[in-house]
């Protein structure tokens, strides 16, 4: 049985909420049962690590504590990515020796002993038990899609502190995507920070990197992006507009790759509407690539449906042919026999 | 003539006011004759010493004299006499008999040993007969009365409360004569005192004679370690090595106990040993005890105070030997 | 035997005391001799004694020292990996450590027993450690410890003319020895 | 079937069978409690062998007298298994020369006190090591908690208490050597005692002698000791020797890793003629 | 009785300044067994000298001791000294009146008591040391060079051209090691077929010099002088005498291999030769890939060969022979960048190849015959990115240390494709350029004027857009990110001590470093001798180093071999161990603790008590041993002793310092 501890972050109702609603959708069509950490507190991500190295290790000690008590036994799933790490961070530290763990407990001034441990959301999905479930689920595979998977940075570096697939060419939610039909795209840039907050502070700066990105997806085939931390969907989906108005302006051709959490596209694989998923309040239209993409997939089907018709038609035809040359040969021997009666006969007269 | 024990430390305590009395007692848990001084406390309780006396007479490192090598190489020689006028209060008729044994080699046969001579000469001894024995004590097999020694200069014997006092010796006597505050007159039955443990000596020394190759040895000397703690506890012993620490141009030459259980006591220059293993050593120290001391002087070295059998890291233990022996029938003696 | 309590600590106004130095020819050593090139100066309480290697070094010498007169030792040996014997200094680092502790446990100040990796090149390393031995051991007093040379208290001699005895002898020729 | 009964059957048994020439247990005393260790060669005397909760003695060493005659069959607790195992790593024999039969050790008590022995309340390995064949079960004994106890309570006293305590131990040994003669790791063909052209140490009994005999030991079997305290009891002047050692076994333990002397049969260097580069750096 | 004779200097005033040795000479005619004193303004001088050994002689002195300077400054003097008297060289204890004594104090009366108490130290040592005397060990005249690259044939001919017999063993298939790979060597740009062949062809016909290619050492023992090695010739299926190397066979060979030598960018036969200039210039078959061999089909190659060389049932052929010397001249290898670099794309992209792989590419026998192609579509690269130190210089991925030779050949191969490409660009980024040697400097300046665009600064990330490969990176000159599209990537690569290197020294017992390069004895005084005594280094063995290095450093080696295998004899160190069999246990502590292994444990019969023993003793091998002592503590029973620091002699030098 799945059980988690939950922690929701800031924008699990706010930017990402679509990412809240697909993953409860999911979650309860796997029958995995996140349990949200009462009174848990912000992770503090960058801004707590700027203002004071203590304050970023208590902040997300703080709501380990209350799940080490409240949830004895069960692993905390921070969907976000920036939460992910912010916590990973704070947890690896206090496990590091007996005095840091000390001093968080100074710092949180609360019992805690670091035992219960932090995983992403595409941990917790990527897990053999969750992934037996989706497959089992899925109701229409989302064939032709072709999907540019993008981890971002917070997801798999630094190794000692996420331990979690390559740091360099993560592969688990390629796999998730090609579990459900969808083709992920072999593109360079799946772990390139999207800027997180540094799109804020240096726009003007900031942005090329969100254009490097769309950029090598487009290179490489890709038709949308798939995420899983709602600061990169926020910067990607958001600012594409943007991006689009300044490319046309410098005269280049402006993107329409819609980006979605891979939450989104299993439900969707699951026989989910787009309005129950959060796919429908999207910065960047998303639905109608989707519907081109099923109208494709039907498509797709009627050909091969008419190419195995085909198929079973020459076979068909071919045995028939064969039956028949054997059937002629068969007579042709009947017929020698008979002569050779016939002229057994006439030895015999 | 009787002396009461409330008058014995009185009459130690005076002793010892101008000559070294050492009476038994335990020092650091080492029980030992110790010289009377405060916070040494005399225990006369004690069935016996497991250091013995001979070290006042035979000390186990004993200065001999010091030579030096003047300018123009002639040789000055001092000799070391630190004897001084001892009481020995409290020795066990056993350890009296072992004086015996250290006189007769010390200073018969016309090698007399000038520094055991002088400490000899300057020792008075005052024997306590014993009220009971330790299981190891095998002193009446050997020809000791436990109560009385016969070469004690005053021997003491424990009458209940008070101590019945005999001088045997005209030193003893004189001795004595200077105790009468302490003495009142009047006699009493000293106490008797049995011994569990008895062997057997009758026709030990003859037999070993024909014994060289006897197997007993063998199985006997099997377990032993061949360290020199018997040799050191052993009241009688008294090998000794001579060694000398020398500086620049002068030194001082020493004696040592030594024991025969050491290889190196027998190892001669080039490596040769006459005793290499320990079957070898083992017999010759128990044909010492038994045999050779007996031939040489007519009477056993072993005087039946049981210490190395208490003190044997490995419990070998010589009275068994004694009973092997008994029971071990010789071989008759071959033709050849 | 009454343990003698001698030498208490309190130090005679004439004691200086006597340090023995093992150090090991290629590197120690060296640095012995680069300090007298340098002309540095150091107290001459500290005795060199040259021994090929700090491995060489043997527990027992020490106890010799200590026990015959000296009043601290000194072991140095080249730094760990510069050994010309590429590991002696490897063994004596853990026999030296291992040993300093029981000396130590049996009451030996610390200040006593000292070892120091100097290089050839440490000239100024060399002097600095000498001058700090000597230091401590002129602090802590001659050593504490029950020794034998007190014991032979040397009998007055009867014809004991001090200067006569040191007087020089003429030459011994050999003939004269054998004749 | 008691382990004595198992002991004497099989030691006859391997004697007649001519599997080992010498088999050494122990055998009763002459008097209450009292064992001595016995050496038999033929099965006839199996009948003497006892155990039982007074044999204080270990045998290994008798094992080096005996090779000579062929295999050796002993019986083997605790101590005796690390004994041997210390004494086929120090090459004395080889363990093909040997036939252990193991025996469960319930601890050794004092034949005349009857209080266990020093050695066997602070034991850590009661139960055989090595062994050909056990007699009877392994026997349950609490291990003791502090291994180091005695050594923290001196090392809790002043420099000059230390001293004084020390050179007093020195002023009462009389120098007979018990302690050499019966450890397992003092297998040398001449002890460095006896060697006079190096005069190591003079032959007088004095404080500065024995101070250099009891250092010297300690440093020769220090990183070999297998703690089985046999050097203590036997000691005539009950010396407590085993604070020298076991200071020496703390110090090794806190600086060079987890040490436990003859637990394995191996080739391993003793801790004090190897080295790690990553040791700690003391003297810089 | 020993007569120890005295003889204390002045050094001038350096010491009579603050030492007064006449008091020191009468307390020295106190001491037992002194029978003469004299004292000398100067004994190091030629006069001082004679009187010295005049002396000895006279008074019939059977020791000495000598109160001048440090033992380290003039102890061969006096032992040569000694050697023209009747008194053994050995017999004889320094005491350092000057640099330890005179020099360092001030006050002279305590100068001076220092003085007299180091003499009575000399004094007590010299009367218990013994007269050595060095052993003679055979040296054979046979050298064994193990590698066949530019290190290993330099040795081997420099050692040959002296007249002694070398014997090289190569791994390969033919000489060559990775010079022979590079097209152009800098800084003079000669092709580095034209000075590496003739050099092979040269030792391949040189009388002195037998060449055992496709062989590797199995076994070595013995010691300086006296190498008992045993070398394993592989099979190479084919019969030498018989073959003329006409190449007939590799034409009809069916089966494609991946070619080493190419680095892997092409195929070879099963039986092939590494390369046409090779030498020996015969194939070889190799046995894994061989249909025949490995399935007992084909033998294409039997029938095709005019002279029947081909022989399938050929086997490894062990010989062991002695040789006097040895020298490792074992190479290096390019470290594996693929899994430490998954940002370079992890070896996913073919057009992102190596510095050796580069010069197949523009070497004229290569692949592309010169060509410079990328390996993906074979088109010829527009711009090409050049990144140094991949593998070097990092310490979290790679290796710590510098390639040395890798700033030179990135500009080589900037140089290069410039000159094939004249309308390419090309990159090269750098953390620092490092080009020391002569002419190294003005080369790397050249290939800057021929406009190879140098940028400062470390690629973070290749990755594919389209058929180009994009570099990111940064110019920390300009503090600018750069990105550059090339058509194809070079990894300078970090240099790696060989393959199977381990196995191979342990069996010498020669040390490695952290980094696995071969120990040297002194990294400054000794570069080329190992701690082992007769096995030297030459080359990027011992450390990474360009090819001008490499020949100095081959010759630095033949020259120590040289000198070592023009003595008939050795003279061992007198002051080794010496074992007193009688108290050795046989426990072999002391060969465990030795670091040149030079104690081996043997067994022996002796006479104890009237019966015969055999037993295991310990055996120091004078060849070997260097006298550091170690043994004599480890040996609890002392049967270990240094002669020259006996025991006994240590002992009384401590008791003579503490007033005994």
């Amino acid at each position: 049985m799945m059980k988690y501890a939950n922690f929701p972050g800031c924008s699990a109702n706010t930017t990402g909420k679509s990412f809240t609603i697909s993953t409860n959708y999911v979650a309860k069509k796997i029958g995995c049962e996140f349990v949200d950490i009462p009174d848990w507190n912000c992770c503090g991500t960058s801004a707590a690590a700027l203002t004071s190295p203590e304050l970023a290790v208590a902040l997300p000690a703080r709501s380990l504590a209350i799940a080490e008590q409240k949830l004895p036994g069960l692993d905390v799933v921070a969907a976000c990515a920036g939460c992910y790490k912010s916590l990973r961070t704070s947890l690896v530290y206090a496990r590091k020796s007996a005095e840091n763990l000390e001093q968080v407990r100074e710092l949180i001034d609360m019992p805690y002993e670091a035992t219960t441990d932090v995983i992403s959301l595409l941990e917790a999905f990527s897990a053999p038990e969750a992934r037996e479930a989706i497959a089992a689920k899925v109701v229409k595979k989302l064939r032709c899609l072709k999907v540019a998977c993008y981890y971002g940075c917070a997801m798999v570096r630094p190794v000692e502190v996420c331990d979690f697939d390559d740091p360099e060419d993560p592969q688990s939610m390629d796999e998730l995507m090609a579990l459900i039909g969808a083709e992920p795209v072999d593109w360079a840039f799946k772990t390139e920070c999207c800027g997180a907050a540094q799109q804020m502070a240096v726009p003007k700066e900031a942005r090329p990197m969100i254009e490097r990105i769309f950029q090598n997806a487009w290179a490489n085939g890709a038709d949308c992006i798939v995420t899983s931390c709602p600061l990169c969907m926020l910067n990607l989906d958001m600012r594409e507009a943007e991006i689009n108005k300044a490319r046309i302006a410098a005269g280049k051709e402006p993107f329409d790759i819609p980006c979605y959490y891979f939450t989104e596209l299993i439900g969707l694989a699951f026989g989910g509407q787009a309005s129950e998923l959060g796919i429908d309040i999207h910065f960047h239209p998303a639905e109608q690539l989707l519907q081109k993409r099923a109208q494709d997939a039907i498509e797709l089907e009627k050909a091969e449906a008419a190419a195995r018709a085909e198929e079973e038609r020459r076979q068909a035809e071919l045995a028939e042919r064969i039956a028949r040359k054997k059937a002629e040969k068969a007579a042709k021997e009947a017929a020698a026999a008979k002569e050779g009666a016939d002229v057994g006969k006439e030895d015999a007269r | 003539m009787l002396l009461s024990k409330q008058n014995l430390m009185p009459l130690l305590n005076s002793l010892a006011s101008d000559v070294d009395v050492f009476v038994p007692t335990t020092i650091d848990g080492v029980k030992k004759f110790a010289r009377l001084a405060d916070g040494v406390e005399p225990d006369f309780d004690m069935i016996n010493t497991t250091m013995p006396p001979k070290d006042l007479l035979f000390p186990q490192t004993q200065k001999m004299y010091h030579f030096d090598v003047d300018k123009n190489g002639s040789y000055h020689i001092h000799e070391y006499d630190e004897s001084r006028e001892q009481i020995v209060f409290g020795i066990r008729p056993c350890d009296m008999r072992s004086i015996v044994c250290l006189d007769e080699v010390f200073l018969t046969k016309g090698f007399v040993d000038e520094f055991y001579a002088n400490a000899r000469e300057k020792l008075l001894t005052v024997s306590i007969g014993c009220t009971q024995a330790a299981e190891t004590c095998f002193c009446t097999s050997m020809g000791v009365d436990p109560i009385y020694a016969p070469n004690a200069d005053v021997m003491l014997q424990d009458t209940g409360d008070a101590y019945k006092v005999t001088a045997q010796t005209p030193k003893g006597e004189a001795a004595v004569s200077a105790w009468s505050e302490f003495l009142s007159d009047g006699d009493a039955e000293p106490v008797n005192c049995d011994v569990t443990l008895k062997v057997s000596m009758e026709g030990v020394v003859d037999k070993l004679e024909g014994m060289y190759d006897s197997p007993i040895w063998e199985n006997l000397s099997i377990k032993c370690l061949n360290c020199g703690t018997c040799t050191y506890v052993c009241p009688t012993c008294h090998c000794f090595d001579i060694s000398q620490e020398n500086r620049k141009k002068d030194g001082v030459r020493f004696r040592c106990w030594d024991s025969c259980m050491f290889s190196e006591y027998t190892a001669m220059a080039g490596g040769h040993n006459p005793r290499p293993e320990k079957l070898e050593r083992e017999r010759n120290r128990f044909m010492h005890k038994l045999n050779f001391f007996e031939r040489r002087y007519g009477m056993s070295l072993c005087v039946g105070c049981g210490r190395c059998v208490e003190k044997c890291p490995v419990a070998l233990d010589i009275t068994r030997l004694i009973d092997d022996i008994g029971s071990y029938e010789v071989a008759p003696a071959s033709a050849e | 035997m009454p343990v003698v309590e001698n030498n208490a600590n309190a130090i005679p106004e004439d004691w200086e005391p006597k340090i023995i130095a093992f150090c090991c020819h290629w590197c120690t050593y060296t640095g012995a001799d680069l300090a007298g090139l340098n002309r540095m100066n150091y107290p001459a309480n500290v005795r060199v004694l040259r021994i090929p290697c700090s491995g060489r070094m043997n527990p027992q010498y020490v106890i010799e020292a200590l026990n015959k007169g000296c009043d601290g030792v000194l072991v140095c040996g080249c730094h760990p990996g510069d050994c010309h014997y590429v590991t002696g200094n490897y063994y004596a680092r853990r026999r030296m450590m291992i040993f300093k502790r029981l000396l130590e446990y049996e009451g030996l100040e610390p200040g006593r027993f000292q070892v120091k990796w100097i290089s050839g090149a440490e000239a100024g390393k060399f002097r600095d450690t000498v001058m700090k031995a000597v230091e401590d051991v002129r602090a802590l007093g001659p050593i504490n410890l029950t020794r034998e040379i007190p014991y032979f208290e040397l009998p007055a001699m009867p014809d004991d003319d001090e200067e006569a005895f040191n007087a020089v002898p003429e030459e011994v020729f050999p003939e004269e020895v054998n004749a | 079937m008691s382990a004595q009964e198992i002991i004497r059957a099989r030691a006859k048994e391997l004697l007649e069978s001519g599997e080992i020439a010498t088999f050494i247990g122990w055998e009763a005393g002459r008097f209450t409690n009292q064992t001595t260790p016995l050496v038999i060669t033929d099965a006839a005397d199996a009948g003497k062998l006892v155990f039982n909760e007074y044999c204080a003695n270990t045998l290994a060493k008798y094992v080096t007298d005996v090779l000579a005659r062929g295999k050796v069959g002993l019986v083997v607790r605790g101590c005796d298994s690390r004994a041997i195992v210390r004494l086929i790593n120090d090459k004395v024999i080889k363990r093909e020369d040997v036939y252990l039969v193991g025996v469960g050790c319930p601890g050794m008590k004092d034949r005349k006190t009857d209080e266990p022995l020093k050695k066997c309340t602070e034991c850590r390995h009661n139960n055989p090591l090595v062994f050909d064949e056990m007699a009877g079960e392994n026997a349950e004994k609490a291990v003791p908690e502090d291994r180091f106890a005695e050594v923290k309570e001196v090392e809790a006293m002043t420099a000059a208490e230390r001293t004084r305590y020390f050179e007093s131990i020195y002023a009462k040994c009389i120098r007979c050597y018990a302690c050499r003669d019966v450890c397992p790791c003092c297998t040398c063909r001449e002890c460095f005692v006896d060697q006079r052209r190096e005069n190591w140490v003079g032959k007088q009994n004095n404080v500065a002698e024995n101070r250099f005999y009891g250092l010297t030991r300690v440093m020769h079997i220090g990183d070999r000791c297998i703690e089985c305290g046999e050097c203590e009891r036997v000691c005539p002047m009950d010396l407590p020797l085993m604070k020298l050692n076991r200071k020496v076994i703390q110090d090794m333990n806190d600086l060079f890793g987890e040490f436990e002397s003859g637990l394995v049969i191996s080739a391993e260097p003793s801790v004090l003629t190897t080295y790690e580069l990553t040791d700690r750096e003391e003297f810089m | 009785m020993s007569r120890i004779g005295v003889f204390l200097c002045y050094c001038g005033s350096n010491i009579a300044g603050t030492v007064d040795v006449e008091a020191v000479a009468e307390m020295a005619r106190t001491l037992p067994g002194v029978v003469y004193v004299e004292t000398n303004k100067y004994t190091c001088s030629d006069p001082g000298q004679e009187g010295v050994k005049n002396a000895i002689i006279e008074k019939g002195i059977d020791r000495v001791v000598v109160g001048p300077c440090s033992p380290r400054m003039h102890e061969p003097t006096w032992r040569k000294l000694l050697a023209d008297t009747p008194v053994n060289p050995y017999m004889l204890e320094v005491a350092n009146l000057r640099e330890q004594c005179s020099w360092v104090h001030k006050d002279k009366a305590i100068a001076t008591e220092k003085a007299k108490d180091l003499v009575k130290m000399a004094v007590a040592k010299v009367a218990r040391l013994s007269p050595l005397h060095s052993t003679e060990i055979p040296v054979h005249k046979k050298a064994l060079v193990i590698g066949g690259g530019i290190a290993g044939m330099q040795t081997a001919l420099d050692i040959a051209d002296a007249g002694f017999k070398v014997t090289i063993v190569e791994r390969e298939t033919s000489l060559g090691g990775k010079m022979v790979m590079l097209d152009k060597t800098f800084p003079t740009m000669d092709c580095s077929a034209c000075i590496c062949t003739p050099k092979m062809s040269e030792v391949g016909n040189h009388p002195n010099i037998t060449v055992k290619s496709y062989s590797e050492v199995e076994s070595v023992s013995g010691y300086i002088g006296n190498f008992e090695v045993t070398i394993r010739e592989k099979a190479k299926y084919i019969d030498y005498t018989k073959c003329t190397g006409c190449g007939a066979c590799e034409t009809k060979c069916p089966s494609k291999v991946i070619n080493e030598f190419e680095q892997g960018m092409s195929k070879r036969t099963a039986i092939y030769k590494m390369f046409p200039q090779a030498v020996p210039s015969k194939p070889v078959i190799d046995a894994e890939h061989c249909r025949m061999l490995q399935e007992g089909k084909c033998g294409v190659c039997a029938k095709v060969c005019p002279t029947g060389a081909i022989n399938y049932q050929d086997e490894d052929k062990l010989t062991t022979e002695t040789y006097g010397a040895i020298v490792f001249a074992t190479g290096y290898k390019l470290i594996d960048w693929k899994p430490l670099y998954p940002e370079y794309g992890g070896g996913k992209y073919p057009d992102v190849i190596t510095g050796l792989q580069f010069e197949r590419l523009v070497n004229a026998s290569g692949p592309t015959e010169g060509h410079i192609l990328r390996p993906s579509d074979n088109k010829e690269p527009k711009s090409v990115v050049i990144i140094k130190c991949v593998g070097s210089r990092d310490p979290n991925k790679g290796k710590a240390y510098c390639s040395r030779a890798c700033c030179m050949y990135s500009a080589k191969h900037a140089h290069q494709y410039l000159d094939k490409v004249p309308d390419g660009r090309c990159y090269v980024f750098y953390m620092d350029v490092r080009t020391p040697g002569k002419g190294y400097d003005e080369f790397y300046m050249n290939t800057v004027h021929d406009g190879a665009q140098y940028l400062r600064g470390r690629v973070s990330k290749i990755y594919k857009e389209g058929d180009k490969l994009i570099c990111k990176g940064e110019d920390t000159l300009t503090s600018q990110q750069v990105t550059v599209a090339a058509d194809m990537v070079v990894l300078e690569t970090a240099m790696v001590p060989a393959d199977g290197i381990d196995e191979l020294a342990a069996k010498f017992t020669v040390g490695r470093d952290a980094d696995g390069w071969l120990v040297e004895a002194h990294a400054k005084l000794r570069p080329v001798e190992t701690n082992t005594a007769g096995i030297y280094l030459a080359g990027t063995a011992q450390g990474p180093k360009d090819i001008p290095d490499s020949v100095c450093q081959a010759g630095a080696a033949a020259s120590k071999v040289i000198g070592l295998l023009n003595k008939d004899k050795l003279e061992s160190n007198p002051q080794i161990s010496r074992v007193n069999e009688a108290l050795c246990q046989g426990d072999g502590a002391c060969a465990n603790i030795c670091p040149y292994g030079a104690i081996s444990i043997v067994e022996k019969q002796f006479r104890e008590n009237s019966r015969k023993v055999t037993r295991p003793v310990a055996q120091v091998n004078p060849g070997l041993c260097q006298g550091c002592g170690a043994c004599t503590v480890t040996c609890r029973a002392g049967a270990m002793d240094l002669m020259g620091y006996t025991n006994e002699s240590i002992m009384r030098e401590v008791d003579a310092l503490c007033q005994w």
